[in-house]
């Protein structure tokens, strides 16, 4: 890659499988990706992708079958006990359902205190500081509802208190599963300009996972888009938007739908469903649904080639003309 | 971002109000109870009951009255004194078992659900294949071989054989919870498995213990009665309700107040402990867990 | 109403207000529209909008406990609030049905899906068991199922759940059914998966002559696929006219902020969304005034103390509930 | 499907091996010499020693195990020392009755669960649901024991119906009527119980299931309500109740001896109780066998119901 900076988080043919013989499921098949320091990295794809899996791989909540994650240069695979502990939290994560991401049993303050209980790194007062700090810049008052209990929140607040929490220990990266995708689109535009604002604030470096095209694109700097378990491509948001290369890109931004009566029907709709991961077609993984797919997409898995500075594509007949 | 903080503080209202089931006064009825007959179990000694063992001949037989509250048995014994005594017995099987079954159960059944992998696979094997055994049989062949009885002993044997029921509780509750995101979110934060047991998992499958606790409480004390009526339970002459209502059997044409007042002791005892397990499970909204 | 022939559905008046351990929750109030026939209308709202309870009450679906229903609504001349289960039921499957929000959970998972279908068939239109299955196989093929009459024995938990969509809207159309209640019709469902079930309900209505309610969240859902759009708040319509009225000329600030905070494909990445402050309100807790007020930039005095009601724009048909409306296109140019 | 039932299969041949072990070492885990145990303390060393060679007790353990165990694979469980009959034959008069006992009371206790059930569900704390709810919640609280002689009192003593007291058993094929009446008293308690477990259970999974989606969904289609409730909501929620079944059914099985016991009715459980007594260990071994591969296959047999009726578990 042309990028003369060094990547913070280098992910190199990660694979995660489930099952065994008979039942065995590649859910995400070999993905390579690298995420910059203070950038936003997006993740789109439909459901059975593999981008939430690939998320918790990265955390190593799913344990990657194989592969390699590199975070600043050191590995996160192979580390055991509290070695693995320390370094996860510099990495973070939230999830999509709000609710269910926080003990209903425990008080906000301790919820947002938790990781400094576990690591001890700051005494009593100096925590009782943090968290009050950290409740106000995500927007709740510490004073009305640190003593309450998670149970009694909505989901927006919930998802603000999960900021909080996840910003506690200082993460150099933040990973958001569908973080926004259960919330009403009033609640959801607050959290998002949220995260904006705590982003530059923090220095974070976001991957941002969610199925929702345009939220992705209002997010990030770059995207990567995944099917059946791979990245079919990945480039600068505004460019991958503006001219998508693989077929499936195409298709999925036409399928989104604009809120504006004038934007154009869908005429081109992808036809079938995506194949069962259990049992993933030869050589390009999307070739039973493109309508461009030759023999030789099923014959030859399609590798990354680079259309533009930074934009990749995985296919044999990218709809944008070749850099040479 | 500091309009986005304002804006939280001008709605205060909580949106997601606890809809929780009320207890209800029923329940606190139910909860004096029990509290009632454990304090009658306690002091027994220093209550002004006469004493549950004397024989008096001089009234056999005789129904309820003042100087009898609830009449005497065929040799002349006071009901009511031998039934605040006999709650000793059922308390102490009921709530002892439960201890040692819980004592060993929860922690397995939380670890297995929490660990999963090989422990959790030999473990439930093993638990499944004990629950395929009667467990009555099995109480009943090894107190009858275990000789000489004593209530230590029935403590034993009951509590160990509710072990497997307790495991299987506990570790579908904790499974249910484990999956939560919560749980998830504490180990990217770095925390401990035993952190994670002790104050994300335990706080709450603990409503789903504490309501099947009160139930099994019930269970066993109802067992134990049943052990009394195969002479399996405490020897007589000491009271248990399981005794007294064995003992009514004889002469219960001639005496039915003996089978009515510890029936009646037993049976609104076990109603209390089920209504309050029943109203606890509704409170706390358990659903994940069909016990 | 005197128009009551020409239009299938009229809603007047309509509230319904559900009896709960806090009190009277009015999750729907005094809502009034009409929809004529092979007319499709949006009703867009957040969540605790009441659109979901509104469709509802429209077909009498409302739970038969601790609620109240006032208001008419006329289903092609029949009165539905207040009928009776078996006046309701005769009308159900045969004048209007419903697709519903979650095809996860809206099929029964012990019955095969061909008889599902089936059972409309027999039970309401009285076919034979040959002709009821031919009859659902052909459903089955028109909502784009491959192989139906394999699909005919599978169980819901065999299929994805865009093909479990499919078979919701086949038992919703056995009875060819006049208007279509579709609730939700594809939130759980992916984009792609999204835009074929959209489209197949568009040609339906064209091929069947039928009317169709849809009921979203997402104001793409309803952009380009309604001739009118009802927007609802806090239990209330606080706009409804044309599609291209509500989403180019609104008065309506809620209708704007709505608009706003959505993210957008088209807008450049990092584009700052204009999000609404605050939540939506508690139902329990409604004040005199405007229900937006509490969160409204435009709100005066007169918003929190007195609820306006629906009054007309320019263009016809099109109507808003508001005291500080956002000028129409004609004053900000003035 | 097919591979589910014989995975089932294979574990429950597993299951019956390990119980078959359990069952062997039962008598070998009794503290002293099991001789003496056997035939008391008062037996002459001559018989200990031919005890000893008959029950080859002079082979290693595990060749004990696997004679036993092909006899019992033919039907032999042994010969009681004490009463000298064959043990199997012993099990084969005392099963019917437990069988006959536990079919009745299943009969009675669903016949009166699933039509309250489903009134109850159908508007759930409406006055009746709140009246068999109290009903079945005080019938929890009250023991076999104290039902059973709650029923001899009213019903035998003060109504005097003839066979239904203490050791009036008459059998099925001396007087079937007088079988029934003897009957009546235990399967009417054990039904008791089995009945509020069913209502309890059916009622608050119907309740759950009347919440679905699929049944305003059936709603819809405007079909009638009778039609909803047994057609869309029992079935699914029957896969509560059969689970329960399976549950509760095995353990009248292996628990029915109370009201035999106190009622002295010649079943497995009233023979059990004798043999501990009479320190029939034999006798005791082969019964406790018996009843867990039953309660085992009682298991099974639900399980594989359930799975008929609700598709979605072979499939996970």
């Amino acid at each position: 890659m042309s990028d003369s900076r060094q990547p913070l988080l280098k992910v190199r043919d990660l694979k995660v499988t489930f099952g065994k013989g008979r039942h065995e499921v590649s859910a995400v098949a070999g993905v390579s990706f690298d995420i910059y320091p203070g950038e936003t990295l997006g993740l789109v794809g439909e459901s059975g992708c593999g981008k939430s899996t690939t998320g918790k791989a990265l955390m190593r909540i799913i344990e990657p079958s194989s592969g390699s994650i590199e975070l600043e240069g050191s590995s996160l695979i192979g580390r055991k006990g509290k070695a693995l502990r320390n370094f996860r939290t510099h990495m973070q994560m939230i999830f999509q359902d709000p609710i269910s991401s926080l003990n209903p049993r425990r008080r906000v303050k301790d919820i947002v205190a938790e990781p400094l209980d576990c690591w001890k790194t700051v005494s009593g007062n100096e925590r009782d500081v943090l968290v009050s700090d950290l409740l106000s810049k995500v927007g709740i008052d510490p004073k009305v509802y640190g003593n309450r209990y998670a149970r009694q929140f909505s989901g927006g607040q919930c998802q603000r208190i999960s900021i909080a929490r996840s910003l506690a220990m200082r993460p150099k990266l933040l990973i958001c599963d569908e973080m926004v995708s259960a919330l009403d689109v009033s609640v959801q535009a607050q959290i998002l300009n949220l995260l904006e604002d705590l982003k530059s604030e923090y220095g974070l470096t976001l991957l941002f996972i969610a199925h929702d095209l345009a939220v992705v694109k209002n997010v990030s700097d770059r995207v990567a888009v995944m099917y059946l378990g791979k990245i079919c491509e990945i480039g600068p948001s505004d460019a991958l938007y503006e001219a998508p290369a693989h077929p499936y890109t195409k298709f999925l931004l036409g399928a989104a739908l604009e809120a504006d009566p004038d934007s154009p029907m869908h005429n081109q709709v992808l036809e079938g469903e995506p194949p069962s991961p259990l049992n993933p077609p030869s050589g390009c993984r999307f070739r039973t649904r493109c309508p461009n797919a030759t023999d030789k997409c099923a014959s030859e898995e399609p590798q990354p080639q680079e259309l533009a500075e930074g934009h990749f594509v995985s296919c044999h007949y990218p709809l944008t003309i070749q850099k040479k | 971002m500091s309009n986005v903080a304002v804006s939280e503080e001008q709605t205060s209202i909580v949106e997601r109000p606890e809809k929780k089931a009320p207890l209800g006064p029923l329940f606190w009825i139910c909860v004096g109870w029990i509290a009632l007959n454990f304090l009658g179990a306690i002091f027994a000694n220093v209550l002004p009951l006469q004493n549950p063992l004397y024989q008096d001949y001089a009234s056999i037989n005789v129904g309820p009255s003042l100087h009898h509250l609830f009449g005497t048995d065929d040799i002349g014994r006071d009901i009511f004194s031998r039934i605040v005594y006999g709650s000793r017995v059922s308390i102490a099987v009921g709530f002892g078992a439960m201890f040692i079954g819980f004592g060993i159960g929860t922690p397995l059944g939380m670890l297995a659900a929490y660990r999963r992998g090989r422990f959790d696979t030999i473990m439930t094997s093993f638990m499944y294949i004990l629950l395929a055994f009667p467990a009555i049989i099995a109480t009943i062949a090894i107190l009858s071989f275990w000789t000489p009885r004593s209530l230590l002993k029935i403590i034993i044997v009951i509590g160990f054989a509710s072990v497997p029921l307790v495991y299987r509780v506990i570790r579908t509750a904790t499974l249910a919870v484990s999956t939560k995101d919560y749980i998830i979110a504490a180990k990217v934060q770095g925390a401990t498995d035993r952190r994670i047991l002790l104050k994300e998992l335990l706080p709450n499958i603990a409503p789903i213990g504490v309501s099947f606790l009160l139930i099994g409480v019930a269970t066993v004390i109802a067992l134990e009665g049943t052990l009394a009526f195969l002479g399996l339970s405490v020897s007589p002459p000491t009271p248990s309700w399981g005794n007294m209502i064995n003992e009514s059997r004889t002469v219960l044409q001639v005496n039915p107040w003996l089978a009515i007042f510890p029936s009646l002791a037993l049976c609104l005892f076990l109603l209390s402990l089920n209504f309050i397990g029943d109203r606890l499970r509704n409170h706390f909204d358990v659903t994940e867990v069909k016990l | 109403m005197s128009d009551a022939v020409h239009e299938l559905l009229v809603v007047k008046d309509l509230s319904t207000t559900f009896t709960t351990m806090g009190g009277p929750l009015p999750a729907v109030s005094d809502v009034s529209f009409t929809l004529a026939r092979n007319e499709t209308i949006g009703i867009v709202g957040e969540s605790g909008s009441g659109k979901t309870v509104l469709s509802r009450t429209i077909m009498g679906l409302q739970p038969r406990t601790n609620v109240t229903v006032t208001g008419s609504v006329l289903l092609n001349g029949n009165e539905m609030v207040g009928a009776t289960e078996s006046f309701k039921r005769a009308l159900w499957g045969t004048e209007v049905a419903m697709v519903f929000q979650d095809p996860m959970t809206s099929l029964n998972p012990v019955m095969r899906v061909g008889k599902q279908i089936d059972e409309s068939l027999r039970v309401r239109l009285g076919m034979s068991k040959q002709d009821a299955k031919t009859r659902a196989i052909e459903l089955l093929e028109l909502v784009g199922i491959p192989s139906p009459a394999q699909r005919y024995m599978a169980y819901p938990g065999q299929l994805s759940g865009g093909m479990r969509q499919r078979v919701v809207i086949a038992i919703a159309l056995a009875g060819s059914p006049k208007l279509l209640m579709a609730d939700e019709p594809t939130t759980g469902l992916d984009v792609t998966i999204q835009a074929q079930i959209l489209n197949l309900l568009d040609d339906l209505k064209d091929r069947l002559k039928m009317s169709v309610v849809l009921v979203t969240h997402d104001l793409g859902v309803v952009a380009t696929r309604t001739s009118r759009i009802v927007v609802m708040y806090a239990g209330r319509i606080v706009e409804i006219g044309s599609t291209r009225d509500v989403f180019s000329r609104h008065r309506m600030p809620y209708t704007r902020a709505l608009l706003d905070s959505s993210p957008k494909v088209s807008n450049a990445s990092h584009t700052r969304l204009v999000a609404i402050p605050g939540r939506p309100p508690n139902l329990l807790q409604l004040s005199a005034g405007c229900s937006f007020a509490p969160r409204c930039s435009f709100a005066t005095d007169k918003c929190h103390k007195e609820r306006p009601e629906l009054q007309a724009a320019d263009e016809p048909g099109h109507a808003f509930a508001c005291w500080n409306p956002l000028p129409t296109t004609m004053e900000q140019q003035s | 499907m097919v591979r589910y039932v014989i995975r089932r299969i294979l574990m429950l041949i597993g299951i019956v091996f390990i119980i078959s072990v359990g069952s062997f070492y039962l008598i070998h885990l009794l503290p002293g010499n099991i001789t003496t145990i056997i035939e008391g303390p008062g037996a002459s060393p001559a018989n200990q020693a031919k005890l000893y060679k008959l029950l080859g007790l002079d082979r290693p353990i595990y060749e004990q195990y696997f004679v036993w165990l092909g006899n019992v694979l033919h039907g032999n469980l042994g010969t009681s020392f004490i009463s000298q009959e064959s043990v199997a034959s012993t099990i084969r008069a005392a099963l019917p009755i437990d069988l006959e006992m536990i079919f009745i009371s299943q009969v009675l206790a669903f016949a009166a669960a699933i039509p309250m059930a489903m009134r109850s569900a159908r508007k759930p704390d409406g006055i009746i649901d709140r009246i068999f709810g109290a009903g079945s919640f005080t019938l929890l609280s009250v023991p076999p024991f104290i039902v059973i002689i709650l029923l001899v009192l009213f019903i035998s003593i003060k109504l005097g119906i003839p066979h239904t007291g203490v050791s009036t058993y008459v059998a099925f094929t001396s007087d079937w009527i007088a079988n029934l009446e003897s009957m009546a008293l235990p399967a009417v308690t054990l039904a008791i119980g089995s009945f509020v477990v069913y209502f309890r259970v059916l009622r608050s999974d119907l309740i759950a299931t009347l919440q679905e989606e699929f049944i305003t969904m059936a709603r819809s289609k405007g079909i009638s309500q009778r039609r909803i409730m047994w057609r869309h909501a029992f079935r699914p929620s029957s896969v509560a109740l059969l689970g329960a079944a399976g549950v509760n059914i095995g353990g009248l099985l292996a628990g029915g001896f109370v009201v035999q016991f106190l009622l002295a009715i010649p079943g497995l459980g009233y023979t059990l109780i004798a043999a501990i007594n009479q320190n029939d260990y034999l006798l005791v071994q082969g019964i406790v066998f018996v009843v867990s591969v039953g309660v085992v296959l009682i298991n099974f047999i639900f399980d594989f119901i359930i799975n008929i009726v609700d598709p979605r578990i072979s499939r996970e």
